[in-house]
């Protein structure tokens, strides 16, 4: 049972542990914030988690003008994972910031705005619109939806596209520190990663969801509406966790890691092996207090295992 | 609402794979309006697959012999896959993890009564589990409830009791006729319509798809107005993962998506795009 | 409950169901066979499964020398799924076709050999040697491997390098089928698919391991020694069937799809998303008898559902 | 080796996280040697995680009242993890997937009697299990065998009753000798040694990986033959897979991997790659 023990051997427990971390010069009181798509705008937690006691919220993707989204059935779950094919259904960027951020923005916790658009000009504008709302603590650029016919994802198919995107947001967006979320339907994240941080990128989230698909046997149909869905859950992490640290490795810019975790251990596991954050997604759904449960996780593993900052598990792993 | 570790206070066998599960849980009993629903975990740990959790409308409330008091939740559960199978195979004493209540429920608008005579409640197979606390509800409110309750064969047709207690009209169909009326439910319903249209009425239909689109088109031919309690598979019911969506028409006749989980799961039935089923 | 009903809604069932299945001018008793590695040379298994009742087997990858393999630990569990860096250990082709070969044959089931190289040499050399020993049904060329430093894995890095080794070896196999499996590291399958196609491969197996990765957060070290691992078992199974119905549409030649599969509902699944075999792999580990299980429940539901012939099912995907 | 669904027939907590199954099984117990292991899957439905079934040695046969033929096997289970936790919640009745026996098991040539006089059973924590049914064996071969037990508290020292009423030698130690001598279990193992390593001695091993290299290393020192049973993570357990190896050395000294589940779980210590735990 040694995975019980501290590794040092029982050093006295200390009192206070810093557990907040920097990202392009924001400060998150905690590492972990919830994935956008998987916590909607945050209130719809507000009776079952103190938001306040997460480093920050990543809203629903915002477009500049609302999205229907498809038609159902958009959801299936798999082992130990779900699809899913919503295809960017959101309010729009004017409807959030007037009716949703004012709200949020109650809570002591970072409010970060995931980004879709159908093509490049898509996203230059929403970019442009939210760089002037207070209130919103970065920008993510979701270039790695594969829920859309069209749109963001064919951005990464290729490093070029991805240079490309982050460039031209990054210039968009001269107030907001800007990540960009990769999408691990790649042959080697390193190049997508490598090409990100030249254009600029101040950030970048590992990963999001992995095309995929599930059929009715009877019906003889795809589960999905949609065809094919993004592939979320604890079923992904291993991969998600080899892409966070392959990521790391490759850039100077900080690596948030996002992909099936669920408890405290899983990310822990994300934290040693390179990101300086995470995101809670899909264990949201099924345990609506699981993004809190993991910060005050953290704090208690850092304090039970003699680690005066949580900084010090970033990028740990011995090889 | 409220998301609780509860204990399972006992659970019945109602035969063809359908059980009816006790739950105790005064703060969520107390909650619950007619057509709500919770979210079951269908396994022990919180992790532990199915990692999603389940969708169960709250049959009946039930309380302390003493105080009156509601003291928890009834839900029928029919055993058709992973998660209902391991709710179904729950012992008293089990705890499960239960979000809720939730959803829109039925509307019963005060004095209803004094605008319509009859109230069709519609049921098909487990569907019935949306119409007891809405019977209840619609007494309170002087207007005379009528069960039609259909089923594939007798053993579908469970839970009639609690409504015959109430004391109101059933009528009950099946595909062979062995209990009630032969054929869909459906049947019965057309009748009652065109018999009492005039004398104001309203359907409130809960079950597969197909008969609610068949009670919605009745509803339209007479001019009655028309709820319907829907299913889709649900991932947060906390209207976040917009997973549970059905299409919908908007004012302009405009397709829209609406979420089960909130703006549902009961529905006029007018504003559902009866082509596209959720699931 | 529609999930239990036969779609044409209960025609009478019909006596004798068409099992069999032709790859490349082979046929194969039924669609299903074992995947390479998971069920050893298959007689490990002889005991527990009847062998005869198996389309086929895929024995575990040879080289022309025998390999040792990585140091442990090799294996690590993971939700619905594991992660394993055996690294290539096997006994050599000439060890295989002596000792192990003829116990084999001995059963009235195919025998199809994964066949493995750390150079392009290599693995003509095993080639040439196999091809010229009876009581092989086909060769699976193996340049998917994500366990071992050098060797297969690259030729899957790039369309160019994945038709030039099929090519090769492909003219190196004159008496034998070849066949290619493919890695589902890569941005799109069908390139993969393609240039195999057109290099001359009569069928392809879709798809071996996700690279992947799990952390001793006590040690701070990888759960495997070799770092990361590939990941199987149910977990993958939504991307894999994604990933055959890809290269199901995208060439002519037969698909075999491989990925999670462990129930019978599972092989219907690749089977109507373009498959037209199956192989069993991780579930063989806690289910010995999975293979043979599928292989029965595949006949049983095409008696149920009235189809006279399992081919009725491949590619039946309504979209 | 069989996989067969068979049943609990009781389960017995040990205290501090241990627990002693009882297993109904003739068949597999019939063809148990003493060293060998089951492979046991730790969920109900054979899909349901964890996915890969968990080893544990077979600590004794027990039998008919009556006919004293083989009913089945006990197994010690200490809840570690996920898999453990589930097989520690069985209850009596329940059924399980079991494979095995499996495994090479302990060497006690016929007549070993003549050749040693003492047989060294060193056990830590929970490798106690694999070394009972060999302590009875050693009798029969007329060797004495001697038990060698170490926990780090008393409560770590289950299951020393079945030992002691074979009326065997006896040696326990715990970490601050609140039981025993206090220290490692090797303490009293190389007094022993440097004692009677004349006289003829075989050392058998059975624990973590520290106490066995330790036990290897005075096994080397005094000249005398060391057998260990090994604990690697498992895939198939039927040498398929390859996953179970430890690193070992060859005739030539060169590096080879041998499979837990093959060539082992019991080896000659001196084969081992003592730098290359395989967990
Ligand atoms: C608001 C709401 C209220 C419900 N109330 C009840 C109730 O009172 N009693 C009851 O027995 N069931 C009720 N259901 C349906 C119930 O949620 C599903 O039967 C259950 O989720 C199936 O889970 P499973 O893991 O057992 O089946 P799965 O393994 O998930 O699926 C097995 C089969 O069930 C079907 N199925 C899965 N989910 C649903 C769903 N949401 N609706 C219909 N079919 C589904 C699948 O298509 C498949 O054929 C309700 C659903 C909703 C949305
Ligand atoms: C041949 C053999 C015989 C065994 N006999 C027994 C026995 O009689 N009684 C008993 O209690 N245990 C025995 N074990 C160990 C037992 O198999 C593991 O404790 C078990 O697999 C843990 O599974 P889990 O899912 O509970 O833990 P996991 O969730 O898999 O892991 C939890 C913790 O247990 C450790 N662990 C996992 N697998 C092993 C392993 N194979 N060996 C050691 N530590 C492990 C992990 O490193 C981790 O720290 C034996 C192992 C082998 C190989
Ligand atoms: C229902 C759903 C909706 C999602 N919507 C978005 C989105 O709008 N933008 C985005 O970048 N990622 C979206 N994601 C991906 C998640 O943010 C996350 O990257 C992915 O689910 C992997 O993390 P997880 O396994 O913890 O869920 C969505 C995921 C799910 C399950
Ligand atoms: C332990 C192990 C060893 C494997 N060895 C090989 C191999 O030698 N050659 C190969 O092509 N694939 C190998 N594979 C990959 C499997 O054949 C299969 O493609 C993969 O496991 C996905 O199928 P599954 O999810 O059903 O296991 C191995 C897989 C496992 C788990
Ligand atoms: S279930 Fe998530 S929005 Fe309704
Ligand atoms: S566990 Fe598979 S070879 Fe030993």
């Amino acid at each position: 049972m040694a995975a019980k023990k501290p590794p040092q051997g029982g050093r006295n427990q200390i009192k206070s542990v810093k557990t907040s971390v920097e990202i392009s010069g924001v400060q998150f009181k905690n590492p972990v914030l919830t994935a956008s798509g998987t916590f909607g705008y945050g209130l719809e937690f507000a009776h079952l988690v103190d938001l306040s006691s997460l480093g920050g919220i990543v809203v629903k993707g915002i477009s500049m003008k609302p999205i229907k989204g498809n038609p159902p059935p958009r959801i299936y779950e798999t082992a130990s994972g779900m699809l899913n094919a919503i295809g960017w259904q959101n309010i729009g960027a004017v409807e959030f910031i007037t009716r949703k951020l004012p709200a949020l923005r109650k809570y002591d916790t970072r409010v970060v705005v995931n980004i879709v658009g159908f093509d490049l000009e898509e996203y230059l504008e929403v970019t442009r619109f939210l760089n002037d709302c207070p209130g919103i603590s970065a920008l993510e650029l979701n270039i790695s939806c594969p829920n859309v016919k069209k749109g963001g994802f064919h951005f990464n198919k290729n490093p070029r596209d991805a240079f490309e995107v982050t460039d031209k947001t990054r210039k968009a967006s001269p107030r907001l520190p800007l990540w960009v979320k990769l999408s691990p339907n790649v042959t080697d994240i390193r190049e997508f990663a490598r090409a990100c941080a030249d254009a600029g990128a101040d950030a970048l989230s590992v990963v999001n969801t992995f095309v995929g698909m599930a059929i009715d046997t009877e019906k003889r149909r795809s589960r999905l509406r949609f065809g094919t869905g993004g592939l979320s859950g604890p079923a992904i992490k291993p991969i998600a966790l080899r892409m966070v640290w392959e990521a790391a490795r490759e850039v100077k810019i900080p690596v948030i890691g996002v992909g099936g975790i669920a408890t405290t251990s899983d990310a822990l596991e994300f934290l040693i092996a390179g990101a300086r954050a995470v995101q809670v997604g899909t264990a949201s759904f099924y345990n609506p207090a699981a993004s809190q449960d993991i910060a005050e996780g953290l704090e208690r593993y850092c304090r039970s295992h003699s680690i005066a900052d949580v900084n010090e598990l970033v990028g740990s792993l011995k090889t | 609402m409220l998301d609780k570790r509860i204990k399972v206070k006992k659970i019945q066998d109602l035969g063809a794979g359908n059980h009816l599960l006790r739950l105790a849980s005064p703060k969520q009993a107390g909650l619950t309006r007619p057509g709500q629903f919770l979210m079951l975990k269908c396994a022990q740990g919180i992790n532990d697959p199915p990692l999603l959790r389940r969708p169960y409308s709250i049959f009946d409330i039930w309380r302390q012999p003493k105080t009156g008091h509601p003291a928890g939740m009834d839900i029928l559960v029919k055993n058709v896959g992973g998660g209902s199978a391991r709710l179904a195979g729950l012992k008293p004493g089990d705890a499960v993890q239960v979000l809720g209540p939730l959803g829109r429920p039925f509307e019963v608008p005060v004095g209803l009564g004094n605008r319509i005579r009859f109230a069709c409640l519609v049921g098909g197979g487990v569907g019935i589990a949306a119409l007891l606390l809405l019977a209840r509800k619609l007494l309170e409110q002087n207007t005379h409830p009528v069960l039609f309750y259909g089923g594939r064969v007798p053993d579908d047709l469970v839970l009639r009791e609690p409504f015959e207690r109430l004391g109101i009209e059933t009528h009950y169909t099946t595909e062979d006729g062995s209990m009630g009326e032969r054929g869909q439910v459906t049947l019965p319903l057309e009748g009652f319509l065109s018999r009492y249209a005039r004398a104001g009425l309203r359907v409130y239909a809960c079950g597969p798809w197909g008969m609610m689109k068949a009670a919605h088109n009745l509803a339209v031919r007479h001019e009655v107005p028309c709820e319907v309690s829907l299913e889709a598979r649900m991932g947060c019911a906390l209207g976040a993962c917009l997973g549970c969506t059905i299409r919908a028409w908007d004012e302009k006749g405009e397709e829209q998506f609406l979420r089960v989980c909130q703006e549902g799961p009961v529905m006029s039935s007018r504003t559902v795009d009866w082509e596209t089923p959720p699931i």
